[in-house]
């Protein structure tokens, strides 16, 4: 076998491997150890709760709130950082004007503002939604902004030596070239996203995944509380390869993307 | 765990490390009984140097307690029977609320005053399947309603919480009594507060250890709860209050404490739970009502049959009165 | 240095005026103004250019060719002078007269090709931007892919090809539109010297077959003058004319021009004439 | 004035301006439209309450605990992240085999193992630091992997002409040429580690900027809970600016350093 | 095409085998194999390189030029064959003799100066590795700066170079540890004409006061000629030797060797020859 193709194959077959691995001595060490269960439960009774728990409707109801809201905070906080990102970008002045007041909102934790959040917009996804949104916003704006800089200078002359009109530079020559910017932008975003409606579904409402951590863990069911959070990782995993997928759609022409075709 | 062995401990001072863990911050009156231990030298005089740790809520106060973060706690004895009848090695010794410390914030305007008011309406709780939650169905059940009836709703609490009650989002929703207090001041006039009274033998709060820790720390904890039974006959004793709420100032400072209206009523309102209003000796549990606790809670379904809950209590680290 | 005679070399502002010249640049000046200073990067340049004419603009490292011919293609305004384009003016302060630029085709050094379009795309740019409708587009790319010999690459992505067939892609381009006037700079210095003669005769049939005025940078002396009906020759700081040479030889010329004793005396006066500069490089 | 200058000047005059605006509209609507302090409190109550937290001891002493708790995570993360990038970086196949799980790891939403950190470090700072640290392993790992990936091929060869030894290599050419993603992935990380120290301080301990937030919220004091999170904002600037300011010093040869220079 | 004689070949294998050269390269081979297939780069090069000889190695894009000053240089080992330097064997294996790379000193294409470092510290790196003493380094590091003319700017960065001063850095490197053997790949590929000329002025005089020999690859004939004491023609797919032509012209030659008849014998019969392989492009 090709060192190349070995490559591409092997995380299908490690990936389980190591999950085996982990799991089995997760298992041993914690009934040698004698860990409570409440502590660190272990992966068998995991499991079993996991089963319960996906054979319950409410459960399958809980995790398409959870994706909605993700998906919508996302593809909110990302429309708006690509329109926020533009803007900017155009505009070097205003830019370095807002800049430092850019990085210290990202650097608040938008987590002590949820109950104004939820004062403000509700228990519903509404909140979810713009936690999850304001959360992916960031990534996105800052790689957009960096994009619309970074169009290539032969580009653009060559764009102006054609008497392209501003529409047209920025559709065929400033969107396009600002496009892995996004995705990459959007590989941190999606997990921001994740993280921000979980935390709000945490801290408001009574649906969704967030709300069955709190809930198993007022329950004291440490099994299921780990199930759960096995199932938001899935969540979240599947969330990711959607978008990088998704960016081989989009963007075949970019190096990230045919690079790893050529490795295949 | 953090506290050593031996109730002498190995400093020539006597004095022994002690963590109690809290499930609630130590920025509320609800505590008042170790901040005035603390504050008041109760602690020292019984050779105990305590540390406090907050933790998020009762569940994780269990979880850190039964992984030895430290031998001893409080959490309501919904908490404690639910947990101990599902298999964890808790023990109750000693009750110091008897009834319910939680008040239910709702307009005056769209009032709630008895239990048959809830029917229908949505209630914030701090979170799903909480201590309040339980306590309010428990409440619900006891006056012979379905607690079905009444909708929930997680509210993250903070200041503006009430205007969820003013805008009708949800009718009422559940708070500490400082904090029903200083909501009550805040929107005078509009906000009134439901007390659920000492109609269910289960809402009441119970300092609380394992097994474990018992066999380990049996000493401290006993010199622990004597300081706190010497802190609130001192609360009870200090008719003003003016006297106890100095000495408290003199080492903490929160919304609360300092507001003098406030810290006065909170702690006549918790003056009347530790005692049950005078009719009960302080924090020795009674053990009848620890086992109608526990049918309560049988009864309503929140927890299984077969069970002897006074297998839970023992009240010999009690000093003796 | 050489001794042998010099052809023809004229001065360095044509004395008579000629009477309808394709390109006028009269008095053209820039100064550029930076941190560290103003950069006198063109003064005084006066050249009439002649429709079908080829020049060949030559010169050292940093002596304003590329300036010049950004200022010919709207990219970059003057600060002095006026270039006029089939007698209309081209720049009207910073402002440049879109009318003329859609006269221009312009190849850079670089492609400039866009990555996230295929071949295909790239060439109809210009014809797309335009308005021309998709069939028209498909048949007239379909022919200048003919004309640079590229007609079986229409549908790859121009990493998947050499620089050689990127730079073609570029010329194909620049000539969608039918330019009457082809401005290129150094189009070809990043190949090879081998694919650089290949495509120095290509550029010589292109130029031919569309009958476009080219105004062609290079600092190349061989390439100058075996393309050029004349070559300009710019000095440094400020920016000037120093000679134009004529070549008069016949176009299209093909390598045997490398043995002919003219084009051997034009390159080497070039040469004796490009080292009597200063030494630039500090 | 000279727009680089300008762009290099702004910021400090736009700011401060920005910011007053901003407080002169916040505080004329909140009056104007008579919203109650409790929900949004006028900038002048939140200022005063500010005043009044730093005049107190005890606030310096929360913000000692809050700045060390995020130096400390973030100095961990760091080389961790370094340490772990450059190993998984020079074993392809290991990385192919580990990249999904960590992709899992990254997107499992930390803050809802942090009652179980609680219980296996305790309520002390070390859960903080540990929590800090996870979050700003990331995006340090990522990025120094991606950095050891992308070191020059010509420079490699040039080692190697020159014979130079594998820990040679490394600390001429491989350390050196992934710094700049290191700084890359260290803004990321500085912002995280903020983030991360909160959200650990907010749900267990007591002391720090996070329980601060917690306290005043149960205090039900909107005023002091908006003088913290203003407290919060600036400490997490003056983070950010520290690690952009190091990387000025470290890397002054790279080009998002000199680039900027050559602006001022 | 040309009809002027041709000085002197000698036969691809040198008949009679040289009493002790400097380099000999003998059954030399090299297969690349990929995804899409093998390719043969090299096929049985033999070649002897005396000691203070300067060969000029010549070939079109692809020919496996710089694949064979790879494999001397030690940075890819070769598929069959040999290289031996001074009487010992390079390879064994895949695995090469690093007593016999520190003999040699290499010159790439682009510079390869590492960013974080300033001149003086480029330059001593590979003192620096060897362990050599910080105030010796300096001395000698002066002493390289002088001879590529550079002694002004030790303590600036690469970025403030230009291209054809950073290429005499990576000059000044290569010969800092006192190679006996120089090898060189296109070094001068990405300068422009002007430069260019300039840079072979001086590698030929370094070339004669260091005593070094030296592998010269180029893809640009006049270069080729006017610098080598022999010029070695590859010929692609697979890369075999097709001629070694000896410049019978003495060294340092200067520009005047372009107006030489027998410089442009040479040059025209190395062209005639190249542009009869077969077209490689599409
Ligand atoms: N945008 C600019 N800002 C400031 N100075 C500039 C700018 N562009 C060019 N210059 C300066 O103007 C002078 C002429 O530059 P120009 O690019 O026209 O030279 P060139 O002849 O094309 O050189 P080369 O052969 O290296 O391409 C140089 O001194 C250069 O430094
Ligand atoms: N690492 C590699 N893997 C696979 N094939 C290679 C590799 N390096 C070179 N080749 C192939 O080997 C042949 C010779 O390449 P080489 O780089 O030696 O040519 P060259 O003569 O230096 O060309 P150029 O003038 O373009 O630099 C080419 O066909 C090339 O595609
Ligand atoms: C004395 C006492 N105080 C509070 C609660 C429960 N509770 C009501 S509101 C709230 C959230 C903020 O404190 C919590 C935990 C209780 N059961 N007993
Ligand atoms: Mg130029
Ligand atoms: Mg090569």
């Amino acid at each position: 076998m090709n060192r190349k193709k070995l490559l591409k194959v092997l995380p299908w077959i490690t990936t389980p491997g190591l999950l085996v691995v982990l799991f089995v001595v997760w298992e041993l060490s914690v009934t040698a150890l004698d860990v409570s269960p409440l502590i660190l439960p272990p992966p068998t009774m995991i499991f079993e709760n996991l089963g319960t728990l996906l054979a319950q409707p409410g459960t399958w109801d809980n995790v398409r709130v959870t994706v909605i809201e993700i998906v919508l905070g996302f593809v909110a906080g990302t429309l708006a950082g690509v329109l926020v990102g533009v803007i900017l970008g155009k505009l070097p002045l205003v830019e370095a004007s807002v800049r430092p007041l850019i990085i210290a909102l990202e650097v608040v934790p938008k987590v002590a503002l949820i109950p104004l959040f939820v004062i403000w917009f509700g228990f519903g996804m509404t909140t979810k939604v713009i936690i999850a949104g304001l959360l992916a916003f960031f990534p996105v704006m800052l790689n957009v902004l960096l994009g619309v800089r970074s169009v290539d200078r032969g580009h653009r002359d060559l764009m102006q030596s054609i008497n392209a009109s501003r529409w047209q530079t920025f559709r065929h020559l400033e969107f396009k070239s600002m496009m892995p910017h996004v995705f990459a932008g959007m590989e941190t975003a999606i997990v921001l996203a994740v993280i921000g409606t979980i935390v709000g579904e945490y801290l408001g409402g009574n649906e969704g995944l967030g709300y069955m951590v709190v809930k198993t863990l007022n329950e004291l069911n440490a099994p299921a509380l780990f199930a759960v959070i096995l199932m938001l990782a899935t969540v979240g995993l599947i969330m990711y390869f959607i978008v990088t997928s998704f960016k081989r759609v989009a963007i075949p022409w970019h190096e990230s993307v045919y690079g790893r075709k050529e490795v295949g | 765990g953090t506290a050593s062995s031996g109730a002498a401990g190995g400093s020539g001072s006597g004095i022994a490390p002690f963590t109690y863990l809290s499930y609630l911050p130590m920025e509320t009156l609800s505590v008042a009984p170790e901040l005035l231990a603390d504050a008041g030298g109760h602690f020292e005089n019984h050779g105990l140097q305590v540390t406090f740790q907050s933790t998020k809520g009762s569940p994780q106060a269990i979880q850190t307690l039964v992984a030895g973060a430290g031998p001893l706690t409080r959490v309501g004895a919904i908490d404690l029977i639910t947990a101990a009848a599902d298999g964890q090695p808790l023990v109750n010794v000693g009750s110091i609320v008897r009834g319910s410390s939680i008040r239910i914030l709702n307009a005056t305007v769209n009032p709630l005053e008895k239990p048959e008011d809830f029917l229908g309406k949505t209630i914030g709780v701090p979170s799903e399947g909480g201590t309040s939650d339980k306590s309010l169905s428990l409440m619900l059940h006891k006056a012979g309603l379905n607690p079905d009836d009444v909708a929930r709703q997680v509210v993250g609490l903070g200041p503006g919480t009430f205007e969820l009650v003013k805008r009708g989002d949800i009718a009422g929703y559940m708070v500490s009594i400082d904090q029903s207090i200083v909501t009550q001041q805040q929107f005078e006039g509009e906000a009134q507060a439901f007390d659920a009274g000492d109609a269910v033998r289960a809402d009441s709060q119970i300092y609380t250890a394992t097994q474990q820790s018992l066999e380990e720390h049996g000493e401290e904890i006993k010199a622990y709860m004597a300081a706190i039974r010497d802190a609130v006959q001192e609360i009870i004793d200090d008719e003003s209050l003016e006297s106890v709420i100095e000495t408290m100032r003199s080492k903490y400072s929160f919304g609360s404490l300092d507001d003098d209206e406030v810290a006065k009523e909170s702690l006549s309102q918790s003056r009347d739970l530790w005692t049950a209003k005078g009719t009960q000796p302080l924090l020795t549990t009674d053990e009848g009502y620890w086992a109608e606790g526990y049918e309560e809670l049988v009864s309503a379904g929140m927890v299984e049959a077969g069970s002897d809950p006074s297998e839970w209590l023992d009240n010999s680290y009690l000093p003796a009165s | 240095m050489s001794m042998q005679t010099q052809p023809t070399v004229a001065t360095p502002e044509t004395a008579v005026p000629d009477a309808s010249p394709e390109i006028r640049i009269s008095g053209l000046g820039k100064t550029y103004k930076t941190e560290r200073g103003t950069t006198h990067a063109l003064s005084d340049i006066n050249l009439d250019i002649h429709k079908e004419e080829f020049v060949s603009l030559i010169g050292r490292s940093g002596c304003g060719k590329t300036t010049l011919l950004r200022i010919m293609a709207g990219l970059v305004p003057p600060t002095a002078g006026q270039v006029e384009i089939g007698g209309r003016a081209l720049w009207d302060q910073e402002t440049v007269d879109s009318s003329v630029i859609r006269r221009l085709g312009v190849v850079f050094q670089d492609s400039n090709l866009f990555p996230w379009y295929n071949i295909e795309d790239n060439i109809a740019l210009p014809l797309r931007l335009r308005g021309v409708k998709k069939n028209e587009r498909r048949d007239r790319v379909r022919e200048l892919a003919e004309l640079v010999g590229l007609e079986n690459f229409l549908p790859n992505y121009p990493r998947e090809l050499s620089g050689g067939m990127r730079q073609r892609v570029a010329i194909a381009r620049a000539l969608s539109d039918n330019p009457e006037l082809l401005l290129m700079d150094e189009p070809f210095g990043a190949l090879d010297a081998l694919t650089r003669e290949k495509m120095n005769m290509e550029i010589q049939r292109i130029a031919l077959a569309t009958r476009a005025t080219v105004v062609f940078v290079t600092h190349d002396i061989d390439e100058a003058v075996s393309l050029g009906d004349r070559v300009v020759h710019l000095t440094p700081r400020p920016g000037r004319i120093k000679d134009v040479v004529e070549v008069p030889l016949a176009r299209p010329r093909g390598l045997e021009i490398k043995k002919d004793a003219a084009f051997h005396g034009l390159v080497g006066n070039l040469h004796t004439s490009l080292n009597e500069e200063d030494d630039h490089e500090s």
